[in-house]
């Protein structure tokens, strides 16, 4: 009994943290405690969708867009460099003539 | 005292399922469209389809959930028809058979209007478990001394109020009646009389609902109504005028201990409440008081006239040990001989 | 018996609106009616995963692709405007020789 | 009850195979192994939600991302070329001086 009520008080506690599924007025809704997550877990074969779109290959794209920009950037910093050098060049072949 | 709220709104009891067994491994599941509940999920069920509440909510239990099993795919589920959670609206306050008490002793039971919480008395709602309870109809505003749900206790109105409006208290708590707390504990140690003379139409009505609103025929003539008893019933009513120095608990366990742990008496029960004072009697009996001690006795097994013989001992008991016990005069009444049956 | 019938029958009309649990071909679907949200929500220190990516801060990345863009985007209208100054600059440097 | 065990243990492991959802202390956890889905679906005018966010709107802005960033590179390549011509040009014309 005793341990009965230390089990049942420890519950008591957790109440609050446990996961739950809702329904709000026709809405559904997964909530967790402040603390705890909501994960989603695909072997290599199963997906997660979203309105028929794969979440997967969504936060796939945002990672490659990521990378793209960076790239970007990169090529929009080499660039004017490169440039200018040539300019630069071109100005002083002017000067000297 | 505290009074402990029974049935449950689980996924996994049986008895909220309307085949009076949880669904099947890739069973369809309906849960009615228009009910808001909170529903305990405590393992892991396999569904083929689940309607779901428009208002509800499941809380997961660590390791429970829910997966996803096309039906017909299980040879114990063949059943074609859904599963369907049966209506959760069907618990209401006022009713005695779902509630338990807290000081509950072998050949102890109460009047079923005392079954129900007191004004006096700590109600406790499952913390292990989802519930749903319905408050009225027309009963008015009950009263009780303190509510414990979800892990909080509320004492004081204003917190009991707006744990009933918010989200979690309107999953759990429904119908046009209210529900008020108060520091009323029990001080009187001659005891206090439960409160429920208003609300008894209503906690009959819930109790004798299956029987269709009436009373079984007791098995005896002349049967005796306690107060605070919704129906008729066989055995032996002993009403006690107290003074000052009567204490209701330690009289109650002199019974107990004296007289009921006998080998005579076994297979009898015992109610022994302060209850208000039936007018007839009071006029018969002269006395100023509005209250009185009831002691009902009762026979859980064939009538043998066990409870007659019990209020005459006890009778006696309060002749001799009268001053001491704080009680200054007795009176008893039995019901009549066994009726029918051919006994 | 009648009663409950009725009841079922009352029950399907509201059926397209109630949220639903559902399996199809061995998949787990989750749907609501046609006005309906489903929602994730965690606690303020709780987040939601995809396979070991903390969708939050995915969701903060499409933010910050967003304004690499615009930045991006800036450079690049405002590049070869600079440049094509200077190349009319040279050009007409040339012109007056 | 020696059918119920055979039962229950091969229920347990089709159970491994399906996709659920599940608690995992207080986490709320959808996982799907095989070549199974976990779907979310709303109607037309339902939305998903991630802690406010509307997956949509974060879905469409990927996309938009995605597709300004091939623009940006298009830019990126077509820009340099552009300029190289009229610098090359700049070139010859000072050679021919």
């Amino acid at each position: 009994e005793a341990g009965g009520l230390a089990l049942q008080r420890q519950k008591r506690n957790t109440d609050l943290q446990q996961p739950r599924m809702t329904a709000e007025r026709g809405n559904l809704v997964f909530l967790t405690g402040s603390t705890k997550n909501i994960e989603f877990r695909t072997g290599s074969l199963g997906k997660i969708k979203l309105n028929d779109e794969d979440v997967g290959e969504c936060l796939h794209q945002i990672q490659k867009n990521k990378d793209d920009i960076t790239n970007l950037k990169r090529g929009a910093i080499g660039l004017p460099q490169n440039i200018s050098n040539q300019i630069h060049q071109l100005d002083s072949k002017l000067a000297d003539l | 005292a505290y009074k402990f709220w029974v049935p449950n709104t689980d996924f996994d009891a049986a008895a909220n399922w309307s085949q009076n067994r949880t669904p099947c491994a890739g069973a369809a599941v309906e849960f009615p469209a228009d009910k808001t509940v909170s529903v305990l999920v405590r393992e892991g069920h396999s569904v083929s389809d689940m309607l779901l509440p428009l208002d509800g909510e499941f809380v997961l239990a660590s390791g429970a959930g829910f997966s996803a099993l096309d039906t017909g795919l299980h040879l114990d589920c063949s059943t074609a028809a859904p599963a369907l959670f049966r209506d959760p609206d069907r618990f209401c306050w006022h009713d005695p058979r779902l509630w338990r008490s807290g000081d509950a002793a072998h050949g102890l039971f109460s009047v079923d209007a005392e079954r129900v919480p007191c004004s006096h008395d700590d109600v406790v709602f499952p913390s292990d478990a989802s519930f749903r309870v319905g408050l009225g109809p027309g009963a008015g505003t009950v009263r009780v001394r303190s509510v414990r749900a979800l892990g909080q206790t509320f004492t004081r109105d204003e917190d009991l109020a707006a744990f009933l409006a918010s989200r979690a208290g309107r999953l759990r708590f429904h119908g046009p009646g209210a529900l008020s707390v108060g520091p009323e504990a029990c001080a009187d140690q001659s005891g206090c009389v439960c409160g429920h003379a208003e609300a008894q139409p209503w906690i009959c009505a819930a109790l004798l609902q299956p029987l269709g609103g009436r009373c079984p025929q007791a098995a005896c003539r002349d049967p005796l109504r306690p107060e605070g008893q919704c129906c008729d019933l066989c055995g032996a009513i002993v009403s006690l005028t107290h003074g000052p120095a009567f204490d209701l608990q330690r009289y109650r366990a002199r019974l107990l201990h004296a007289f009921l742990a006998l080998p005579q008496y076994q297979g009898l029960q015992m109610a022994v409440s302060k209850v208000p004072r039936q007018p007839r009697l009071r006029e018969a009996s002269g006395a100023k008081a509005d209250t009185e001690i009831q002691v009902v006795l009762v026979e859980t097994g064939p009538e043998t006239g066990g409870a007659g013989r019990l209020a005459r001992a006890l009778l006696a008991d309060i002749a001799e040990h009268g001053e001491a016990l704080g009680v200054l005069s007795a009176t008893a009444r039995e019901s009549g001989a066994p009726v029918g049956g051919g006994s």
